[in-house]
């Protein structure tokens, strides 16, 4: 900080500091980018396989999967779809029937917010499968909502109407009905809760067995 | 313009101690707090800071020349957010697992004062050599801070090491420790344990020198 | 307990205050006698509020007694009389009241004078101007005897524009220990509303009131009946509580009304006076007899002989004990004036001044206080302070020594009467840390700094 | 010639006191804890009376450890550790591991009230926060809840539980009201509350016995009656509102003010002078905004039961209530700060 | 593999893009909006390492810098600041004085527990503040030191210590003469000096003969004998104390406090009361 | 409309930014001793953060989605551009405006709540008004820790603290208890 340069606080080359700036920005740019491209392969790679393993635990015997749109109110294959709302995931077995839906959708937990996948067959009309996108539950009380087989079990065959009723551990007895985890009460409700919530929206949203969206365009 | 050159080796040292940046200079607070439940997401963390903190010195001083003063700041952070970006994506690619848990807070090492803090107090007014060695230094001190919270939490908070169990099946966790509270009251307890150990340096320090004023 | 204070509401007090055991009993009943003359008065020239007086005698000189020895050196300031007849020996630093030693008039007694004050004729106070009236109360000596030492005529010059309505006589005495306004107003009540009389007509007030605690009623009694049909005076007996007699509290208590802060009686047309002061008032216009004495209650454990004393100014209180029998054994302070306010002196030549209403010896057991804890924010000083202030927060404060911050919490505004300290279960000294805030903050304002 | 006297004491006026002092405040809490803690011993067995030795022990030791030399006897005969212990002790499921009520009353006296700089200058009230300590860490154990009929002389294992290690609970674990209310929707009967032999923390299920010792409390003016009237009336009149607007989904103002911490709370633990406001204005204040703080955590919040944390919240905003409402002093229309 | 060079070119594009419209709108802006202020601020900031962590406890490095120059604090207050940029900052607002004599606190009162009587025993808040309003702390001389060390509690350097008899005595090598312990001592005994001026009067009463030395062993009894073996008019007594008129030109010397029968008055070397309490010196000379 | 009053409260209460997600800690401990500047810096922040509320929306929908690689950098340099250039104005136009809350701007660009939230409200993909909320009740949370933290500081200030525990240690212990008790909100109008 010697004399020279403080005398020239703001007066010269504002142009010069733009410059400076705007080159910076040029080379951080390109670095960036090149990071990016090196990774994106991986990263889309390991996003893809972490939805792919989530969708077939919530569909069991599943083979491939697509993405799916609710738009004017019919279910359309778009393998971009983005509006968090509107999507689904179709679930294909091998012989490219369909075997249920993955329906992801998020709700308030115990501590924040809590984003389920779960998986139903409009054929049986049922939940067949349940899994945890992300929550920041309780460690080692809300976070059994994942970490406890023994709850996530309960989703595994469940009647989700009229809706799910969460009970006290070991009480469950009607189909619709689920185990809730002594001391974490609220996240089990909560997970009951969102699942209910999608339910509503989605149940009559599937089109009838025989004219499902057909596995194509995906993969 | 750096007045005495100190050895190399005192400057890496001062930053495991004598300035250490969570301990005495109270800075990067909220990584400090935020991502060490457990051990290994502080080494990540740790590791990050350090590439950060190495490039960007790196950089700086080697560029202090042509960066011109009004604008520092602002070029500074730019620089910073590049390699924190380069981290970013590195760990989501490497390690997604560790990053989801992470979150947000490898973006936020760009917000963490301690960086920014060394690119001004110090390499953009030494040498290259002694700006990487700062900022290794810098970056050890804050990698001990981490580690030592991260391992206190997660040994208490989880009964493990590195999600290596030490104490076997029943052993009853202390939730709290991963909770925010638990984060807070460890590092609390951690500084009161830091100043405790000053203090008793100085003490001895000061017995030290008066011995010596006793022989003359 | 503030439910208290809303029952007190209705029996016409002021909230909050505390109760403190009235130990009366010891002089109650002791009549008023006088002390026999001793061998050395000292007359401090500055034992009232306000400038210092100026002698007006030299070393060597004869004096008789009643004879003025100090003119007052200003108009806020009185003049000093001789208590005895004798003669001048020092003019110079004596022990004072407060441990310091401040310029006083010494005076060795003739042992063979008679004592007598040639009696004068008695003032035509009536046709006296406002001034002339003022001018005799200077050169009477007369101060306020209850405690303040304030000199009367300064309260009595009301300025242009305002109106003294009413008359309130300060018969609270609600210091524990003290009886002499209580025996006082048994025994010359004749005396006293004569006084009364002289000071409502000279400042035109309408009416009069005499302010007495319910634990005296002998003497509301008497003063009942010697109001005569139709005078404006009555008496009014007052809910035992310390401090009724602040004078502000006293005010709320009889009328109900607040002084506002900072501003005095007068400004809501109240002259307030204790009873001595009346009585002198009325002895210097009737007998001509300067303020040269006064009615002083000695008592305490340590006190072999309590009793009521009339005794002339100046005399030292180590006299005035051995009249009295001495001290016992285990007398370990003595105090001038009541306990909750006294001082403590350090010494026993300290003189009997204008302003000392009692002599309290106390023994170990009265001293010997509780072991003191930190504060436990309990509130009880709130809920004693008579001037609803926060003590609490002073204590605290004066510790760490953010004296501006106590003077933003209105620090000055405290009268000091030691109600929070005296409520304190931790024993913390408020008072004394807030004294010592308060004259820090003046010394303060005295230098740059 | 000065030095014939005796020699006088100086001390500052007042000479006189009213002769209550500290220790004797604690103690009288203490003593009026005593029917209460035997109650809850009765109701759930000796077990409670280690999970209280326990809690005890750690306070007393921990004001012991970490006082300086000096202060030390004071502090420990002030008999607010004690207290503190005791109250904890009172705030804890009768289940609990000795170990963990241990760990509670040192917790309590460590970051509750000797890092603060000990009696009286303590923000937060040590008990709560060394309960808030153990229901952050050890949730489980904290929210298990033995059955009030244990028979006397039976200790559930759990308590005896080896340190550091999960201990095993009883087959028998009741849940309490407040439980039963916010996760089965049924409602206990208001004998059995105000009796107390219902599941719960030692010393919080006898309504009767609490409100005696809040009597006795208010008599020897040992708290300020400002803050548990403030925390019933509020808390009264909000669960009221809720229950007209939802009988069945909503408890009544009864069971509000008879469940769960809420008599313990209020007659024992808002009331600590050291971390409640002093001045009267501030006392109804904190008072109220506690009893709004419960009613407002049991009935839309995650936790069955309010009371610890909305007395926390409120201590912790106790400096500014106490800036903010100091006393209008006499002589001054308006109040200082 | 969708690998496009798209991204090549956008990237840079929008980062350009972004550093250009900035730099250029803050730098017209910092022109537009220009405020002056006192400049050692700005350049005083520019010193700091800026990174407004709020460490400092201010709300940022511009708000010190102004404290900084103010002078009301410190600026090694800031953590990040490395030694030699503090340096710097305090060259350039040469917070160092210049050269000037050292002056340094003395007190003017010698009366500790040996010599002075204590006539009643004080039992309160431990502060000679707290102890002067209360009858005078019961000290026989109520002009003289209590020593319940105010001033070493109010030393901002903590060079003053009271020594075993109860007097505070003053580091000189340490003093700063802030002056802070002359505004905490209730009696005034402090004085700030110059360092170099030897002679002393170590008492404050305005007692003279007896009635001084009955209070206090070491208390001048206003003989004035210092006043006649000064060089004549260096000395005066002013209600009973001498006064050492310095500006008068004449030269001190030790002579003066050779017959003093108290040794009230003293030619300090070095911190006062080194030598003990002066009652065996005055013994001495006497 | 519910979902905003959660957004609100959780960001005021259950999740506040600093009791529960470490966010701007560095102003919480450093700037929190007295009582009136705390609550100015957290008026000043609230601000900060709805501006950043409002370029995040922008980046997000009208830049990002060309390159979202760009996020973090662009969101930073922007911020703390306008942020900066907002400081200007202000200074120029209204000084006892900048006196009052203009001088803290600096010290909350660089902290990581404002980045924080531009962070958080895009993983959440909140859209505009969501975002206006969140920041608002992240705003009212900053506030709230930072006066009551104040408020116990300054209290603190007047007992005997032990020596090596005063300053940062202390603060930390404090913010651990407060967001103890702050943990009494968890669930709040999540459940049932
Ligand atoms: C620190 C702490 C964290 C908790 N976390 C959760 C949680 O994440 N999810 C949950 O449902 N309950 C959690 N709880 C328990 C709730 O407070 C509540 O007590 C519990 O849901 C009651 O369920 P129960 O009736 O089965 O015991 C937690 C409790 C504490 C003390
Ligand atoms: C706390 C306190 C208590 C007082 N108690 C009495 C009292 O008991 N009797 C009394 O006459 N004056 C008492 N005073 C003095 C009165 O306030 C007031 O100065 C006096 O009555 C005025 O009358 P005077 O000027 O004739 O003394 C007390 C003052 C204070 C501050
Ligand atoms: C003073 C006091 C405060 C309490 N505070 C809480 C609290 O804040 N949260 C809690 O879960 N239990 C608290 N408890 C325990 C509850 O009152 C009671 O056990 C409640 O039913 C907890 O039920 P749970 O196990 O379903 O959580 C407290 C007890 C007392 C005595
Ligand atoms: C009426 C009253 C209630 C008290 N309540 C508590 C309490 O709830 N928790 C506690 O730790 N101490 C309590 N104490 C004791 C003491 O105030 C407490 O330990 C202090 O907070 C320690 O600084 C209480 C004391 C009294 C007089
Ligand atoms: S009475 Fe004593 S303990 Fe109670 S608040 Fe006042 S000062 Fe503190
Ligand atoms: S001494 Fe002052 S503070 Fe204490 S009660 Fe009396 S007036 Fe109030
Ligand atoms: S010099 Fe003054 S302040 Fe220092 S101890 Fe003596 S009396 Fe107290
Ligand atoms: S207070 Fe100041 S003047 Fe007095 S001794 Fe200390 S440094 Fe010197
Ligand atoms: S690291 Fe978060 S504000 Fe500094």
């Amino acid at each position: 900080m010697s004399m020279d340069q403080t005398q020239d606080i703001k007066e010269p080359g504002s142009t010069k500091l733009a410059l400076s700036v705007a080159f910076a920005g040029l080379i951080s740019g390109l670095a960036i980018i090149s990071i990016y491209e090196a990774t994106l392969p991986t990263i889309t790679a390991n996003k893809a396989e972490e939805l792919r393993r989530a969708v077939f635990r919530v569909l069991p015997g599943v083979d491939k999967m697509q993405l799916l749109e609710y738009s004017d109110d019919k279910l359309i294959v778009n393998p971009d779809a983005d509006r968090k709302a509107e999507i689904v995931y179709g679930g294909y077995d091998k012989q490219g029937q369909l075997v249920g839906y993955a329906i992801p959708h998020a709700g308030p937990g115990f501590q924040d917010t809590i984003s389920v996948l779960y998986g139903y067959q409009p054929s049986r009309r049922k939940v067949v499968g349940m899994w945890i996108l992300d929550s920041r539950e309780t460690p080692g009380l809300g976070d059994k909502i994942y970490k406890d087989a023994e709850f996530v079990a309960n989703f595994d065959d469940l009647s989700a109407d009229p809706e799910i009723k969460t009970m006290k551990k070991g009480t469950k007895s009607a189909p619709n009905e689920i185990d809730a985890i002594t001391g974490a009460t609220i996240s089990a409700k909560a997970v009951a809760r969102i699942i209910n919530e999608a339910h509503a929206v989605w149940k009559d949203r599937f089109p009838p067995p025989g004219n499902e969206p057909k596995l194509g365009g995906a993969e | 313009m750096a007045r005495k050159e100190q050895s190399s080796y005192e400057e890496f040292i001062k930053g495991l101690w004598r300035d250490n940046p969570v301990f005495v200079q109270v800075l990067g607070m909220c990584p400090m707090l935020a991502v060490t439940n457990t051990a290994l997401n502080s080494l990540v963390m740790g590791l990050a800071t350090l590439f950060v903190l190495m490039g960007s010195s790196f950089l700086v001083a080697g560029l202090k020349s042509l960066i011109p003063k009004q604008v520092r700041i602002s070029l500074y952070i730019i620089i910073i957010a590049t390699f924190v970006t380069i981290a970013d994506y590195t760990i989501l690619a490497l390690l997604p697992a560790v990053h989801k848990e992470l979150g947000a807070f490898i973006p936020l090492i760009v917000a963490n004062c301690m960086i920014l803090g060394r690119q001004e107090a110090f390499a953009s007014r030494n040498g290259v050599k002694m700006a990487v060695i700062d900022a290794a230094g810098m970056s050890a001190g804050f990698m001990f801070a981490l580690l030592a919270l991260g391992g206190v939490r997660e040994i208490l908070g989880n009964g493990s090491l590195f999600n290596v169990p030490l104490f076997g099946a029943d052993f009853e966790p202390w939730v709290i420790m991963i909770l925010p509270p638990g984060g807070f009251i460890t590092l609390g307890l951690l500084l009161l344990f830091f100043n405790w150990v000053t203090a008793r340096k100085r003490a001895f320090m000061e017995q030290v020198a008066a011995a010596e004023k006793e022989m003359l | 307990m503030s439910v208290l204070n809303a029952l007190n509401l209705f029996k016409g007090t002021f909230s909050h205050g505390v109760h403190p055991d009235g130990h009366k009993e010891q002089t109650v009943d002791r009549p008023i006698q006088r002390v026999p003359f001793m061998q050395y008065y000292t007359m401090p020239l500055g034992q009232h509020i306000g400038v210092a007086a100026k002698p007006v005698v030299s070393v060597g000189q004869k004096v008789m007694r009643g004879q003025m020895i100090a003119e007052a050196g200003a108009f806020v300031s009185t003049c000093l009389h001789s208590p005895v007849t004798g003669t001048v020996r020092d003019i110079g630093p004596h022990r004072y009241l407060d441990g310091s030693f401040r310029p006083a008039i010494e005076i060795e007694a003739d042992p063979y004078a008679t004592q007598q004050i040639e009696p004068q004729p008695p003032v035509d106070w009536e046709s006296l101007s406002m001034e002339a009236f003022i001018e005799q109360v200077q050169q009477a000596g007369i101060v306020g005897l209850g405690g303040a030492a304030f000199p009367a005529h300064v309260k009595y010059s009301i300025p242009e524009g305002q109106k003294i309505t009413r008359l309130l006589v300060n018969g609270a005495e609600c210091e524990p220990y003290l009886t002499n306004d209580h025996r006082l107003m048994m025994e010359r009540p004749d005396v006293l509303l004569r006084g009364v009389e002289i000071l409502m007509t000279k400042l035109g007030a309408e009416r009069a009131t005499i302010g007495v605690e319910s634990n005296k009623p002998d003497a509301i009694e008497i003063l009942r009946g010697r109001i005569d049909e139709g005078q404006p005076i009555d008496v009014v007996s007052l809910p035992v509580k310390y401090p009724q007699g602040a004078e502000k509290m006293l005010i709320k208590a009889v009328y109900g009304e607040e002084v506002p802060a900072g501003q005095l009686p007068r400004d809501i047309g109240v002259a307030v006076n204790n009873v001595g002061t009346l009585v002198a008032l009325a002895d210097w216009f009737d007998l001509g007899m300067p303020l040269i004495e006064r009615v002083v209650t000695v008592s305490g454990p340590g006190a072999a002989y309590p009793a009521n004393l009339i005794v002339p100014l100046g005399t030292p209180v180590r006299e005035v004990l051995r009249f009295c029998g001495g001290l016992k054994e285990e007398t370990r302070e003595v105090i001038m004036g009541g306990p909750m306010m006294g001082t403590p002196i350090s010494s026993l030549d300290v003189p009997v001044l204008k302003g000392s209403s009692g002599i309290l010896a106390f023994t170990d057991e009265e001293t010997a206080r509780p072991k003191e804890y930190p504060c436990i924010r309990c509130g009880r000083c709130l809920e004693a302070c008579p001037y609803f202030l926060n003590p609490s927060r002073y204590a605290r404060l004066a510790r760490s020594r953010q004296f501006d911050e106590m003077k933003a919490y209105q620090v000055m505004d405290c009268v000091e009467c030691g109600s929070c300290t005296f409520a304190c279960p931790s024993n913390i000294p408020i008072v004394q840390l807030i004294r010592t805030a308060k004259d820090t903050l003046r010394n303060r304002k005295g230098s740059a700094a | 010639m000065t030095r014939k006297d005796p020699n006088l004491l100086i001390q500052s006026a007042p000479m006189l006191r009213q002769g209550m002092t500290t220790p004797q405040a604690m103690r009288d809490v203490w003593l009026s804890l005593l029917p209460v803690t035997l109650a809850g011993i009765w109701f759930f067995g000796i077990g409670a009376l280690l999970v209280l030795a326990s809690t005890m022990a750690g306070a007393l030791l921990t004001e012991w450890a970490f006082t300086s030399k000096e202060k030390r006897r004071d502090a420990i005969s002030d008999n607010s550790a004690l207290l503190t212990g005791l109250l904890l002790g009172l705030t804890l499921p009768p289940g609990l591991p000795m170990w963990m009520a241990f760990i509670g009353g040192s917790a309590a006296i460590g970051i509750g009230k000797v890092i603060w700089g000990g009696l009286g200058n303590n923000i937060f009230n040590p008990a709560l926060v060394g309960r808030a300590f153990l229901l952050g860490t050890f949730p489980i154990a904290m929210t298990t809840w033995a059955s009030a009929d244990t028979p006397f002389w039976s200790i559930s294992p759990s308590v005896l539980a080896m340190p550091f290690i999960t201990p095993v609970y009883d087959a028998v674990s009741a849940a309490t009201p407040l439980g039963l209310m916010k996760f089965e929707q049924q409602e206990t009967g208001l004998l059995p509350l105000f009796i107390g032999n219902t599941g719960g923390t030692i010393g919080e299920t006898s309504g009767l016995l609490l409100i005696l010792g809040g009597i006795f409390l208010l008599l020897r003016r040992d708290f300020d009656w400002r803050i548990p009237a403030g925390i019933f009336l509020a808390a009264g009149v909000f669960s009221l509102i809720l229950f007209l607007v939802d009988g069945d989904k909503y408890p009544g103002p009864l069971f509000t003010l008879l469940s769960g911490g809420m008599l313990i709370g209020a007659i024992y633990m808002a009331t600590d002078p050291v971390t409640s406001p002093l001045t009267p204005r501030g006392a109804w204040i904190f008072g109220l905004g506690v009893g709004f703080l419960i009613v407002l955590i049991r009935v839309f919040g995650g936790f069955p039961e309010g009371v610890m944390y909305a007395i926390l919240l409120m201590n912790a905003a106790t400096p500014l209530i106490d800036r903010y409402t100091q006393p209008r002093i006499f002589g001054r229309g308006e109040s200082t700060s | 593999m969708n690998f496009d060079f798209g991204n090549f070119l956008t990237a840079p594009a929008i980062m350009t893009g972004i550093g250009l419209f900035f730099g250029v709108i803050l730098a017209v802006a910092a022109r537009l909006f220009k405020v002056d202020e006192d400049p050692r601020i700005q350049k005083t900031e520019e010193m700091l390492p800026g990174t407004n962590c709020g460490a400092c406890g201010e709300p940022g490095c511009a708000p010190f810098a102004e404290l900084v120059v103010k002078g009301t604090i410190q600026p090694s207050k800031c953590t990040v600041a490395s030694a030699d940029m503090i340096d710097d900052i305090a060259d350039f607002l040469g917070v160092d004085a210049g050269e000037q004599e050292k002056l340094v606190a003395r007190l003017h009162c010698a009366g500790g527990q040996g010599q002075a009587f204590q006539i009643a025993e004080y039992r309160g808040f431990d502060s000679c503040r707290a102890a002067a309003v209360i009858s005078g702390g019961g000290k026989g001389c109520s002009w003289g030191c209590l020593g319940l060390a105010d001033c070493e509690v109010s030393c901002t350097f903590d060079v003053i210590h009271m020594d075993p008899n109860g007097l505070p005595v003053v580091d000189i090598e340490g003093c700063t003469a802030c002056g802070d312990c002359v505004d905490a001592c209730p009696r005034d005994l402090f004085e700030i000096v110059p360092e170099s001026q030897r002679l002393f009067v170590q008492c404050n009463t305005p007692l003279e003969g007896d009635a001084a030395v009955t209070l206090c062993s070491v208390a001048c009894d206003a003989c004035g004998r210092c006043a006649a073996d000064a060089a004549p008019g260096l000395i005066e007594m002013k209600d009973n104390l001498p006064v050492i008129d310095f500006d008068s030109g004449l030269t001190a010397t030790e002579t003066a406090t050779k017959r003093c029968p108290t040794g009230a008055i003293q030619w300090l070397t070095g911190n006062q009361f080194q030598n003990g309490s002066q009652a065996d010196e005055a013994k001495r000379y006497a | 409309m519910d979902d905003l009053i959660w957004i609100f409260i959780s960001a005021l209460l259950v999740n506040n930014f600093v009791l529960a997600y470490f966010l701007g800690l560095c102003p919480f401990l450093g700037v929190s001793g007295k009582l009136e500047t705390s609550f100015r810096l957290g008026l000043a922040t609230t601000f900060v953060l709805i501006v950043t509320a409002i370029c995040s929306w922008f980046l997000n929908t009208y830049i990002l989605p060309h390159a979202p690689y760009l996020r973090l950098i662009s969101f930073i340099v922007v911020i703390a551009s306008t942020v900066q250039f907002i400081e200007m104005a202000i200074k120029k136009l209204s000084p006892p405006l900048f006196k009052a809350l203009g001088i803290f701007l600096p010290l909350i660009t660089t902290n990581c709540a404002i980045l924080g939230l531009a962070i958080f409200a895009t993983n959440k993909g909140y859209g505009f008004t969501e975002g206006l909320v969140f920041a608002l009740g992240a705003g009212a949370g900053f506030t709230l820790a930072m006066v009551l933290m104040a408020g116990i500081r300054e209290e603190t200030e007047l007992s005997d603290v032990p020596a090596l525990i005063q300053g940062t240690a202390m603060n930390l212990i404090i913010a651990g208890i407060l967001s103890m008790a702050f943990m009494g909100f968890a669930g709040l109008f999540s459940s049932s």
